[in-house]
C-alpha cells in the first residue's frame, strides 16, 4: 500500500487518532466516577496502543508479510512483521485484563449495590 | 477543579507524545536495506522462508521466533480463565444445578444459531489450521470457536458445556504445546526448538515442522478458555436488590 | 536432559496445566504439585548457582534463535540470586499455606494455581533478557496478583483488587508505549541489544522512554506516588500472599529499575533521581505506617518504606552499595516474609486487623508473638540480627560517597520503624489479655515449621554475615559488568 | 490510491467521534456499543495498514468478545452511569 502524495494526510490520521484515544481513554480513567466507564477508558487506551503498534511497523509500499504463491519470488517490500506479532500478543493480555477487571466490578456490585467510586468507601482512594 | 488539572496533565503528556513521534516518520523504512539486517523485522523476513518453511512470517515469529511470549501469552488467558472463577465463584447449596440465568430465546434465534453453529466452528478450525499459510492462527480461530459456543450459550438455556471436557482440551492443549517445547530441550537442542519435524514445501498444509502443530494446540486451547470465561459471565446470579 | 534456567518457567507451567486434570483424581494432588514443583525448582537453582560461581554468566537461548532474534534467558550471579531468593520464598510459604484453614474452605485449585504463576512469573520477569517477554511475564504476576488480592470474595478484596488492577493496566499502558518508541528506534528488543544500542536513540526521546519504563515498572516495584496499591492489597489478601507480594512480586519490578538503569540506559541524572525517589517513597511510607491502626497496612507500609531503602542504595552506585541494596533485599523478603506469616495468625479472627485487639497475645500465643518480635527486631536494624548488617553496609556506602544527609535520614527513618514496632510489641507481652483463649487460631505445624525456618535463618545470618556477603559480592560484580552482560547475551552475533 | 486516503481520514474522524460518544454517553450500553464501534473501525485500518493478522484478531477479540464480556457486565450490573434511578429511591 501506497499512498503517495498524501503520506503527510494519513500520517496525522494514525498518530493523532491513535493518541487521541491514548488521551481519551487516560481522562476517563483518572476523572469518571462509574466503574464500568473506567474499563471502557482502559479498552479505549488499549486501542489507541494497538493502532500505534501498527502504525509503526508500517512501510511505504510494503504488503503484508505473507509469502503467499503469488508473492514467492518475486521482489516486494513487505511492512514490519514484529509490531503487529507484538500487537496480536498485546491484544489478548487486554482482553485477560479487561475480562478480570469487569468480574471484579460485578463482585463489587454484588457487595455495595453499586458501581460508582463515590459511593464505594471503605477504602481509601 | 480536578477536570481542568487532569486535562492540563493530559495535554502535556500528549504534548511529550506528539514530540517523541517526530522522531518516528509514519512509512519511513526502518528496516534498513534487505542486505544488511539493520533490525530483526528485517532479519525475520529475508530468512523466514528458508529458515522455517512457513509462509506466514506473523506465525513464524509468534509460534517460533517469539514462541516463548505466546506460551506466556496462553498462560495469561489460563490465569484470567482462574481468577474469573475463584473472584465470581459461588459456593453450591446442596443439590443445586448449575444453570445459566439467560432467558429461554426466540424460536428464530434457536433454528438460526443451530444452522451457524457447525459452519462458524469449522471456520474457526479452517483459520487455526491454516495459520502457518494464510492471515489468522490460533488466536483469531480460537477466538472464532468461541464466538460459535457463545451463540449457542445465549440461543438455549439447555445447552450443556462439558466441564469436564473444556478442562481435558485446555489442559492437554497445554501440555501439548509445553511438552513440545521440552522434547527440542531433551533431544539435546533448545527450548522449542524446530528441528525434528521436517520442514515441508512451502506453502503446502504440512510445512513448517512443529508450527502448525503448536498453533493448532494454541487454538483449542484459547477455544476453551475464552468459552469457560464467557460460560462464567454467563452463569452469575443476578443480585438481589437489597433496598 | 540438562539442567538449564528455562527450567524456571517450563516445569511450573507444566504443572499449573496439569494440576486440574490431577485434581480430578484426587484433591491432594491439588496441594502437593506445587510442593513438588518448588521443590524441583530449588534443587534448579542450587546446581545452577554452583555452575555460575564456576563458569560465569549463563545465556539460554530458546527456540534456537540467538539473540536478538529469538529470546534468550540470562542467570547471571545477580539474577540467579533473585530467581533463588524468589524460588527459596515461594518453598517457605507454600509450606506455610499447605493447609492453611482459610484457603482450604475456599476452591484451592485455583488458590494454588494462582500463587505457583505469581512465583513463575517474577522469575521469568527476573531471568529474561527481552523487553516485550518481561511485559508478558509482568501479566502474569499482574492478573494472578489481582485474583489473589480479591482471593476472598469479601467487600474490601474486590475493591483492593480492583484498585490494584486499575494501576496495573495504567503501568502496561506505559510500558507498551515504552517498547513502541523503543522499537521504532533502534528495531530490537533484546535487552543486550538495547544496551548495546541506546547511544543511538536521540536523548530527549531515552528519556521519554525511560520516564515511561520506570513509572510503570514503579508500579510494582511500590514507587511513590504510584505505591497506592499496595497497604490495601496486602491486608486485604490471603496471610500467604501478603508475604508473597513483599518477597517475590516486588522484588521483581525493583528489579527492572535496577536493570533499566544500570543496563539498558545510561541516561545522566538517572542515580540521583533513584536516590531522590527512594527518599521521599521511604520517608512518606514509614510516617503513614506511624499511624496505621491496622497491622497488616502498618506492615504494607513498613515494606514500602524498605523498598524506598533499597532504591537509595542501589542509587548510590558503588560495588558497596550494591552489596547493600541486594543484601537488604534479602533481608526484605525473608524478614518481611516472617512478619507477614507470623501476623496472619496474630489477627486470624479479626477481620479488621486491629493493632489494639493483639493486647497481651504474647501469652496466649507464644510462639507466633515470639518470631513476630523476632522480625521486628530484625527489620528496625538491632544486632545480632540479618537486618543490623545491611543498615551498617548501607551506611557505611554511604559514608564512602561523603552522602551526610542520607546518613542522617537513613538513621531517622530507623527511629521511626523502631516506634511503631516497639508500640506492637508493647501490645503483644506488656498489656493486660483481652481474647479469651478460644478465640485464637492456633498455627498448624506446617505454619510453625515454615516460620522457623525464616526465624532460625535471620539469625543465622545475623551471627554469621559472611553465609552471603561473597555470594552477593559476586553478584554486584555480575550487575556492574555490563560490557560482559551484553557480550555474554550476543555471542554470537558479535563473531 | 486516493480512495485509500480519503477512507482513511473519514475513519480516523469516525474513531475519535466514537471515542468522545463513548465517554460522554451516559447509557453505558450504547457507549459499550461504541467501544465495539471502534474496535470495527480500527480492524478496518489495521487491514489497509497491511496488518491483516492483527485485524483478523481485533475483530474475533476486540468487537465480539470484548463486547459481549461488557455487555454482560451491564446486565449483571446497572446500565446508567449515574445511577440516577437507584438513588432517587
Amino acid at each position: 500500500m501506497d499512498f503517495g502524495q498524501y503520506q503527510n494526510i494519513v500520517t496525522i490520521s494514525v498518530y493523532g487518532s491513535a493518541i487521541a484515544l491514548i488521551l481519551i481513554g487516560l481522562y476517563a480513567v483518572l476523572i469518571k466516577k462509574n466503574l464500568i466507564k473506567i474499563v471502557i477508558g482502559l479498552s479505549l487506551a488499549d486501542a489507541g496502543i494497538h493502532l500505534l503498534f501498527v502504525a509503526i511497523g508500517y512501510l511505504k509500499g510494503g504488503t503484508a508479510p505473507i509469502f503467499s504463491p503469488s508473492v514467492v519470488g518475486e521482489n516486494v517490500t513487505m511492512v514490519d512483521p514484529v509490531p503487529q506479532a507484538l500487537v496480536l500478543t498485546a491484544i489478548v493480555i487486554g482482553f485477560a485484563v479487561t475480562a478480570v477487571a469487569l468480574s471484579l466490578v460485578i463482585r463489587l456490585y454484588k457487595h455495595h449495590n453499586t458501581a460508582r467510586i463515590d459511593q464505594i468507601k471503605s477504602l481509601k482512594w | 477543579m480536578k477536570n481542568i488539572i487532569v486535562i492540563a496533565l493530559l495535554l502535556v503528556v500528549g504534548f511529550y507524545l506528539v514530540d517523541s513521534f517526530n522522531y518516528i516518520k509514519f512509512g519511513d523504512n526502518r528496516l534498513g536495506a534487505p542486505s544488511d539486517e539493520k533490525t530483526v523485522g528485517a532479519y525475520y523476513l529475508n530468512n523466514t522462508v528458508e529458515k522455517t518453511g512457513v509462509a506466514n512470517v506473523i506465525t513464524a515469529i509468534i509460534v517460533n521466533y517469539r514462541g516463548f511470549d505466546t506460551l506466556g501469552e496462553v498462560t495469561v488467558l489460563f490465569l484470567a480463565t482462574t481468577g474469573l472463577g475463584s473472584i465470581l465463584y459461588r459456593r453450591r447449596k446442596e443439590g443445586e444445578h448449575e444453570e445459566r440465568v439467560t432467558k429461554e430465546s426466540s424460536y428464530l434465534l434457536q433454528t438460526g444459531s443451530k444452522i451457524l453453529f457447525p459452519f462458524v466452528i469449522l471456520l474457526g478450525i479452517y483459520v487455526f489450521i491454516h495459520g502457518h499459510l494464510t492471515p489468522g492462527g490460533g488466536f483469531q480461530g480460537g477466538a472464532i470457536v468461541a464466538t460459535g459456543f457463545l451463540l449457542m450459550l445465549i440461543a438455549y438455556k439447555n445447552f450443556k458445556l462439558g466441564h469436564n471436557q473444556l478442562t481435558w482440551v485446555e489442559s492437554l492443549a497445554g501440555i501439548t504445546f509445553v511438552s513440545i517445547g521440552m522434547w527440542g530441550l531433551i533431544t539435546g537442542g533448545t527450548f522449542l526448538e524446530n528441528s525434528f519435524i521436517p520442514k515441508g514445501t512451502l506453502n503446502s498444509l504440512f510445512s513448517g515442522g512443529i508450527i502448525p502443530i503448536i498453533y493448532i494446540a494454541v487454538g483449542f486451547k484459547v477455544a476453551a478458555e475464552l468459552t469457560g470465561v464467557l460460560d462464567i459471565l454467563l452463569s452469575i446470579k443476578p443480585s438481589k436488590i437489597k433496598k | 536432559m540438562v539442567i538449564s534456567p528455562v527450567h524456571y518457567i517450563a516445569v511450573p507451567l507444566l504443572a499449573a496445566f496439569v494440576i486440574p486434570l490431577f485434581a480430578k483424581l484426587n484433591r491432594e494432588f491439588v496441594r502437593i504439585i506445587p510442593g513438588i514443583v518448588l521443590l524441583y525448582l530449588s534443587y534448579v537453582s542450587i546446581v545452577l548457582m554452583n555452575q555460575v560461581s564456576s563458569t560465569g554468566t549463563i545465556s539460554e537461548v530458546l527456540a534456537g534463535w540467538a539473540p536478538p532474534f529469538g529470546i534468550n534467558l540470562v542467570f547471571s550471579a545477580f539474577s540467579g540470586f533473585l530467581a533463588s531468593l524468589m524460588t527459596f520464598m515461594g518453598l517457605v510459604i507454600w509450606i506455610y499455606s499447605y493447609r492453611f484453614k482459610k484457603i482450604d474452605d475456599e476452591p484451592a485449585l485455583k488458590f494454588y494455581v494462582l500463587f505457583l504463576m505469581l512465583i513463575t512469573g517474577a522469575i521469568g520477569i527476573v531471568l529474561t533478557g527481552d523487553i516485550f517477554n518481561l511485559f508478558v511475564f509482568l501479566e502474569i504476576v499482574g492478573i494472578s496478583a489481582y485474583s489473589l488480592t480479591s482471593f476472598y470474595r469479601n467487600r474490601d478484596g474486590a475493591e483492593a483488587g480492583f484498585k490494584y488492577l486499575l494501576l496495573g493496566a495504567f503501568a502496561s499502558t506505559l510500558i507498551l508505549l515504552g517498547i513502541i518508541l523503543l522499537y521504532s528506534s533502534i528495531g530490537t528488543l533484546n535487552m543486550a541489544d538495547i544496551a548495546q544500542k541506546s547511544h543511538l536513540i536521540p536523548t530527549s526521546l531515552k528519556v521519554s522512554i525511560f520516564i515511561l519504563f520506570v513509572v510503570g515498572f514503579g508500579i510494582e516495584a511500590e514507587m511513590f506516588p504510584l505505591n497506592g496499591w499496595a497497604p490495601d492489597a496486602y491486608s486485604q489478601a490471603p496471610g500467604p500472599v501478603g508475604a508473597a507480594f513483599s518477597g517475590i512480586a516486588v522484588k521483581a519490578g525493583m528489579y527492572v529499575i535496577i536493570r533499566l538503569i544500570y543496563t539498558l540506559f545510561d541516561i545522566e541524572g538517572s542515580f540521583q533521581f533513584l536516590i531522590v525517589m527512594g527518599l521521599i517513597t521511604t520517608i512518606i511510607a514509614e510516617v503513614s505506617a506511624m499511624k496505621q491502626t491496622n497491622l497488616k497496612r502498618m506492615l504494607a507500609y513498613s515494606s514500602i518504606g524498605q523498598m524506598g531503602i533499597v532504591m537509595v542504595a542501589f542509587g548510590i552506585g558503588t560495588r558497596e552499595a550494591i552489596i547493600a541494596g541486594l543484601f537488604l533485599m534479602l533481608n526484605h523478603a525473608i524478614i518481611k516474609g516472617l512478619l507477614f506469616l507470623s501476623s496472619s495468625y496474630l489477627v486470624y479472627n479479626d477481620d479488621n486487623k486491629l493493632i489494639s485487639s493483639l493486647s497481651g497475645l504474647g501469652k496466649r500465643l507464644p510462639l507466633v508473638s515470639f518470631l513476630f518480635a523476632l522480625g521486628a527486631f530484625a527489620i528496625v536494624g538491632l544486632p545480632p540480627f540479618s537486618g543490623f548488617w545491611s543498615r551498617l553496609y548501607l551506611l557505611l556506602a554511604a559514608a564512602d560517597k561523603e552522602l551526610i544527609y542520607l546518613i542522617a535520614i537513613i538513621l531517622i527513618i530507623a527511629v521511626i520503624e523502631i516506634v511503631y514496632y516497639f508500640r506492637v510489641i508493647n501490645k503483644l507481652y506488656f498489656k493486660d489479655i483481652k481474647v479469651k483463649s478460644d478465640d485464637v487460631q492456633k498455627p498448624s505445624i506446617n505454619a510453625v515449621i515454615s516460620m522457623s525456618i525464616l526465624g532460625i535463618l535471620i539469625i543465622a545470618i545475623g551471627i554469621y554475615p559472611d553465609l552471603v556477603t561473597s555470594y552477593l559480592g559476586n553478584a554486584a560484580d555480575a550487575l556492574l559488568d555490563k560490557a560482559g552482560y551484553i557480550e555474554n547475551v550476543l555471542v554470537d552475533i558479535n563473531n | 490510491m486516493i480512495i485509500y486516503v480519503v477512507i482513511f481520514s473519514i475513519l480516523a474522524v469516525l474513531l475519535v467521534a466514537s471515542a468522545l460518544f463513548a465517554i460522554i454517553q451516559k447509557d453505558l450500553l450504547y457507549a459499550v456499543i461504541a467501544t465495539g464501534v471502534i474496535s470495527l473501525i480500527l480492524s478496518v485500518m489495521f487491514f489497509i495498514l497491511q496488518a491483516p493478522d492483527v485485524a483478523l484478531t481485533e475483530a474475533a477479540i476486540g468487537i465480539a468478545l470484548t463486547t459481549i464480556v461488557f455487555v454482560i457486565t451491564i446486565r449483571n450490573t446497572t446500565r446508567n452511569e449515574d445511577e440516577k434511578e437507584i438513588n432517587s429511591k
